[in-house]
């Protein structure tokens, strides 16, 4: 079972390589917060997996858990950037959508 | 016991692979939203529940303390995923990212 | 640990630092790095070190990613080419990292293989904290004990530095008056904070949980990872929550600016002072043992256990309020007025 | 007799202690903040003291902080050496403390309080680390001094944020070259007390590993002490410190540095490993001979008072190196002297400068025209410092200079003793044109003088010339009592065969 | 493979080191050089990290230990990681962040008083 878990544990890790690709290209800043809000939450789910496969959940899920609650932090102070600055790629050429209602 | 976490757990993760085939694939940034922020909550409890199972050996307090701190984390991840998605779509309108049609229109 | 995660988990995160130094922009970098945190903490946890996972896991998520979001966002997320000399930097600093990295490649042959039960890390000191920990000190986590404890001093510290950080900050980036050029970003609108109800009162449900469950992490360190420092960092992070779902004010109104230097203050001041009344009363600097005097009902050995609890309590005060202060300065840029 | 046991770890929790005092009353009142500050000092030169007394008196002392036995707990180790040392960091920021009064009123009236925690808790770190015995400590505390010295820098006018900055990026590769070299001895020996690395060490001396551990926390200590092709971060930073920042960091924190780099060479390796297995000493003194040269010709082309004397201290730390690596006694027995010489020295000539940029407003070399008629005490005092920093005779300098010239020549280093000499012939230029500059009236057209060809004496307040009048007269009392402090105290650290 | 396994930490830091020193070094943004410093500091936790690492380990919290009874059991040191590096690298940890938090409100400072964060456009207006 363990061998299982370790496997289960590497194909997260290669799904995590998938979505950095989103996160490390990917071709706005929103892009890349959201790609890292995947990482967080696999992150999240790995570390319960690697206290399972020592054996020792109670001792990891506390990690986990304030991984679950502080994970959401970053997202929302990244988001919050764009509440002021409507740039959306660095070079200045980020284009405000227009709203029906503006 | 085992066959229903494996089954579990298989199920999590290839919905995580659906999640990330979404998030590679979509052509623009809110229906990459859209596949990350369903894919990734659903597939985070899909994971979890059999890590429960699979913990839960014999019925005493300290397991039973164990399990009911997974599935906090479960029910953190049901609260603030679907926010960050929110917080992240919102972000997105506001700085103005182009939503995709179907023939790109020559410049807006 | 587990060599397959750890293989892998390491090459994702070389490919977080070389995006993180590529990119040519500051918000993506910093969102990039809070990748690259997640990915150390699980490194860290599938080689045991339990512990240090959750200070990078409270620290990464909760505090470093957030202040360079927020100095993004006070400054300029820009990142512009050099314009003379780029060729000598770049040359210069690969000469000096390949120099660098050479010789630490010429000392790693020697080192004994990772993960060695025999090497003399192993083989030398840690045996005695392993085996001796619960009858020195009646605590299972040994992380705990060596750190509160053995080597309380460092700790001590490394409190001290925090406070210092603090202090620092304040010292650089506090405007008292509001004097001097002050360049906003151009599109730096006054608003009344985040106008989202979906996330305000999603943040209100979720900060309590986050002190509660901070509290328990403080409480629980002895017998599970966490301690004073984890804990005091997430409920540092809910009053940044709070900061960021609200506004500045919010969190100002609870926790002013002079609070929150006092509490830093009595964080540190409590260890120290745990450590001086050891010393008054007859035993050396920090030697709890002494402390079952005036405590009821404790042996030496129950006296040092308290003992860390009441300094754990102490660095988790001081650490709150300082990442509290140090972030409240760096998202209004030393006006605690309005910010990020 | 608990004050004088405890006495070791009184040197650090007093100012530990009183620096949150210092910001907790400072937040209600902020005249409290200097009389709390020079109290600590007062009381932490009192224990520095004490302990030296008690080693003299019963060699060396082994505190156990934690009450744990050395390889696991931390351990204070005190001896002939840093027992010097402390006595000297203590004096010196005793000294400091009472200049800073007026000086920080002046220039940062809205951060007294934090001024004054930081200051405290930089004195903290520094004794620390004079005083520790545990190598993974010595990390922590050196980050607390450099963390209270960025802030105390940055404090300063426009330009010293740029400087701090980059002291920030310098400071923490140093900071980081130590750590990581403390861990690679750790992952051979397993251990990170020093008396216990010591005893383990030799057995490891042919591995490439303890090699590079040795150079790794060699670069991280020079890095921090700016030594010369590290010292860029340096001048900038001294420079444009307040000035009452200037007369603590500039004097200590580089020699506590030297004193780390010492302790490392002979108390974590052996002198038998430094001087004769590695063979390094050669170039190490060549590198020293080019430190003392590039401060000493930098200098002469500053026009700037206080960025001429952070060139000199870029070649007095050149000295200090160079004495240490001659591994020879007299070289050692030099660079030890320099180390309380230089401080001394240093705090002076900075005390000086803090006082012309008190009561003069520039930094010019210009603008100290005609300044033996304002403030003759004052520029008594200077010429003291400027003769001990040139060496001539009865002041300290020429002593540690003698040593170490004794040093080269027992070494056969000539080329170390030519540049000895060729450095103080640039501080006698140096120092005589400033003499020169402020013996003479200024001329009548030129702008400042209106208000100088008055001649009338108004000599700085009495808080800024007391630490300047102490430490001239320390300068020629040290001078005096020089051979005797080698004999008592400096001979007993050297290594044994030495 | 073995080879790889026993080594694979130790390259994987020095390349962090090399990483963030060039950051350090040869970048123009002060926020980059901020990174890169954060990038030097963890790389060296994970050197530690590493050195506390043992096979067949479990975590350094001794299983079981709440009773009393459990202060007598035999506890075989082979069977736990070893916790001195853990410890260090707390503080380290600690250090870094505090470190983090100077550099950057030194940044904010110079942004305010240069309006720029690039270090040559600074030197331009210093001369």
């Amino acid at each position: 079972m363990d061998s299982f878990f370790i496997g289960i544990g590497v194909a997260l890790c290669f799904l995590m390589l998938l979505t950095l690709h989103r996160a490390i290209h990917g071709p706005t800043a929103i892009d890349r917060i959201m790609g890292v809000n995947v990482v967080g939450t696999k992150t999240t789910i790995l570390l319960v997996i690697i206290g399972t496969i020592y054996h020792r959940v109670d001792m990891f899920v506390d990690i986990a858990l304030a991984y679950a609650l502080l994970n959401f932090i970053v997202t929302i102070a990244a988001s919050r950037y764009f509440q002021h600055h409507k740039n959306l790629s660095p070079r200045g050429y980020g284009y405000r959508f227009r709203r029906e209602d503006d | 016991m085992d066959i229903v976490v494996i089954m579990l757990t298989v199920a999590g993760v290839f919905l995580f692979f659906a999640t990330t085939v979404g998030i590679l694939r979509f052509p623009d940034f809110y229906s990459r939203m859209h596949a990350a922020g369903k894919g990734d909550t659903l597939s985070s409890l899909l994971m979890l529940l059999p890590l429960v199972l699979y913990n839960f050996h014999e019925l005493n307090l300290a397991n039973l303390l164990l399990a009911m701190k997974i599935l906090l984390i479960g029910v953190f991840i049901f609260m603030a995923s679907p926010t960050a998605t929110h917080a992240i779509v919102d972000a997105g309108f506001e700085a103005g990212a182009k939503p995709w049609v179907k023939k790109p229109e020559e410049e807006a | 640990m587990i060599w397959q995660l750890d293989i892998s988990v390491l090459s994702l995160i070389v490919l977080c630092a070389f995006a993180t130094i590529m990119v040519k922009d500051l918000l993506s970098a910093a969102i990039i790095f809070g990748a690259y945190s997640f990915l150390m903490c699980l490194l860290w946890t599938e080689m045991g070190a339990v512990d240090v996972a959750f200070t990078e896991a409270s620290v990464g998520a909760g505090v470093s990613t957030i202040l360079f979001i927020a100095a993004a966002y006070q400054t300029t997320r820009i990142v512009k080419p050099r314009k003379s000399g780029r060729i000598l930097a770049k040359i210069l600093g690969l000469a000096a990292a390949i120099v660098m990295g050479l010789v630490l490649l010429a000392a790693e042959t020697n080192f004994p293989g990772f993960a060695d039960p025999g090497s003399p890390a192993s083989r030398h000191l840690s045996p005695y904290y392993i085996t001796h920990t619960l009858s020195d000190t009646a605590v299972p986590n040994m992380v705990t004990s060596v750190l509160a404890d053995y080597r309380g001093f460092d700790t001590m510290f490394e409190t001290a530095v925090i406070f210092a950080a603090g202090l620092a900050v304040i010292a650089i980036l506090r405007r008292f008056k509001h004097t001097g050029r002050c360049e906003l970003p151009e599109t730096y609108s006054i608003s009344a904070g985040y106008q989202d109800t979906i996330i305000r009162f999603i943040s209100r449900q979720l900060v309590p949980f986050m002190q509660l469950f901070a509290l328990y992490v403080v409480a629980h360190g002895h017998h599970s990872p966490g301690g004073g420092f984890q804990g005091g960092v997430i409920l540092g992070a809910s009053f940044i929550l709070l900061a960021i779902s609200y506004d500045l004010k919010l969190v100002m109104n609870r926790l002013n600016e002079k609070w929150n230097i006092l509490l830093g203050n009595i964080g540190v001041l409590i260890y120290a002072s745990i450590g001086f009344i050891c010393l008054l009363m007859g035993a050396n600097f920090l030697d709890y043992s002494v402390l079952s005097k005036i405590l009821p009902a404790t042996d030496p050995v129950m006296a040092r256990s308290h003992g860390m609890l009441g300094i754990e309590i102490g660095v988790a005060i001081a650490v709150m309020a300082i990442v509290v202060t140090i972030y409240l300065n760096l998202a209004s840029h030393g006006k605690l007025d309005k910010g990020l | 007799m608990i004050i004088y046991e405890q006495a070791p770890a009184l040197i650090v929790v007093i100012p530990l202690l009183s620096a949150f005092a210092i910001n907790i009353f400072g937040l209600y009142n902020r005249n409290t903040c200097f009389p709390i500050a020079l109290l600590a000092m007062a009381a932490t030169l009192g224990a520095a003291t004490s302990t030296l007394v008690r080693v003299l008196q019963t060699g060396p002392i082994s505190y156990r902080l934690g009450g744990w036995p050395p390889p696991f707990g931390i351990e204070y180790v005190i001896d002939h050496l840093n027992g010097l040392v402390l006595v000297t960091i203590a004096a010196v920021s005793l000294l400091a403390v009472i200049f800073a009064k007026l000086s920080v009123e002046k220039e940062l009236p809205e951060k007294i309080q934090q001024f004054y925690t930081l200051f405290v808790l930089l004195v903290t770190g520094l004794l620390g680390m004079t005083l520790t015995g545990d190598a993974f400590n010595l990390y922590v505390l050196l980050e607390i001094s450099a963390l209270t010295g960025y802030a105390l820098i940055a404090l300063g006018d426009n330009r010293a944020l740029l400087a701090s900055f980059n002291y920030v990026i310098l400071g923490t590769i140093g900071a980081s070259f130590y750590l990581l070299g403390v861990g690679h001895l750790y992952i051979m020996t397993g251990s990170l007390n020093m008396g216990d690395l010591f005893n383990i060490l030799p057995a490891l001396y042919a591995t490439r590993a303890v090699f590079v551990a040795f150079l790794l926390v060699l670069c991280g200590v020079w890095l921090k002490m700016a030594f010369f092709p590290l010292h860029t971060w340096l001048p900038n930073a001294y420079t444009y410190a307040p000035s009452a920042a200037g007369c603590l960091v500039a004097p200590l924190v580089t020699k506590v540095s030297v004193y780390i780099m010492i302790r490392v060479m002979l108390s974590v390796f052996s002198a038998n490993y430094v001087f004769d297995v590695l063979s390094l000493a050669g170039p190490i003194v060549w590198l020293s001979v080019a430190a003392i040269l590039f401060g000493s010709i930098f200098a002469l082309a500053q026009t700037d008072l206080k960025k001429m004397l952070t060139y000199l201290i870029v070649a007095e730390v050149g000295y200090m190196v160079g004495g240490v690596w001659l591994a020879t006694g007299y070289g050692i027995s030099g660079a030890i002297l320099h180390i309380v010489n230089d401080a001394l020295m240093t705090f002076c000539l900075f005390v000086f400068a803090g006082i012309v940029a008190y009561k003069i407003g520039g930094q010019k070399l210009s603008d100290l025209q005609g300044l033996y008629r304002k403030m003759p005490v004052t520029m008594a005092a200077f010429t003291v410092g400027a003769l001990s920093m040139i060496g001539v005779p009865p002041t300290a300098g020429f002593f540690s200079k003698w040593y170490l010239i004794l040093g080269a020549i027992e070494a056969g280093s000539y080329h170390f003793m030519a540049a000895l000499l060729i450095s103080s012939l640039v501080n006698a230029i140096l120092f005589f044109r400033i003499i020169e500059i402020a013996y003479f009236e200024p001329k009548a057209d030129h702008h400042h003088g209106t208000e100088s060809s008055e001649a009338v004496i108004s000599e700085a307040p009495f808080s800024m010339l007391l630490p300047l009048l102490v430490v001239a007269v320390g300068l020629i009392v040290i001078g005096l009592y020089s051979g005797t402090i080698v004999s008592n105290i400096i001979q007993y650290s050297l290594p044994a065969g030495l | 493979m073995e080879y790889l396994v026993s080594h694979y930490n130790y390259w994987i830091y020095i390349l962090l080191m090399m990483v963030g020193l060039y950051a350090m070094l040869a970048k123009n943004n002060l926020v980059k050089k901020v990174i890169g410093m954060s990038i030097f500091q963890t790389a060296i936790i994970v050197f530690y990290v590493s050195t506390g690492a043992k096979r067949e380990a479990t975590i350094p919290i001794i299983a079981h230990g709440h009773g009393h009874d459990a202060a007598h059991a035999v506890i075989d040191a082979a069977h736990y990681a070893n916790p001195l590096p853990h410890v260090l690298m707390l503080t380290a940890i600690v250090v870094s962040v505090g470190t983090l938090g100077v550099a950057l409100a030194l940044c904010l400072g110079i942004y305010r008083r240069y309006n720029t964060l690039e270090e040559d456009e600074i030197q331009e207006q210093l001369q």
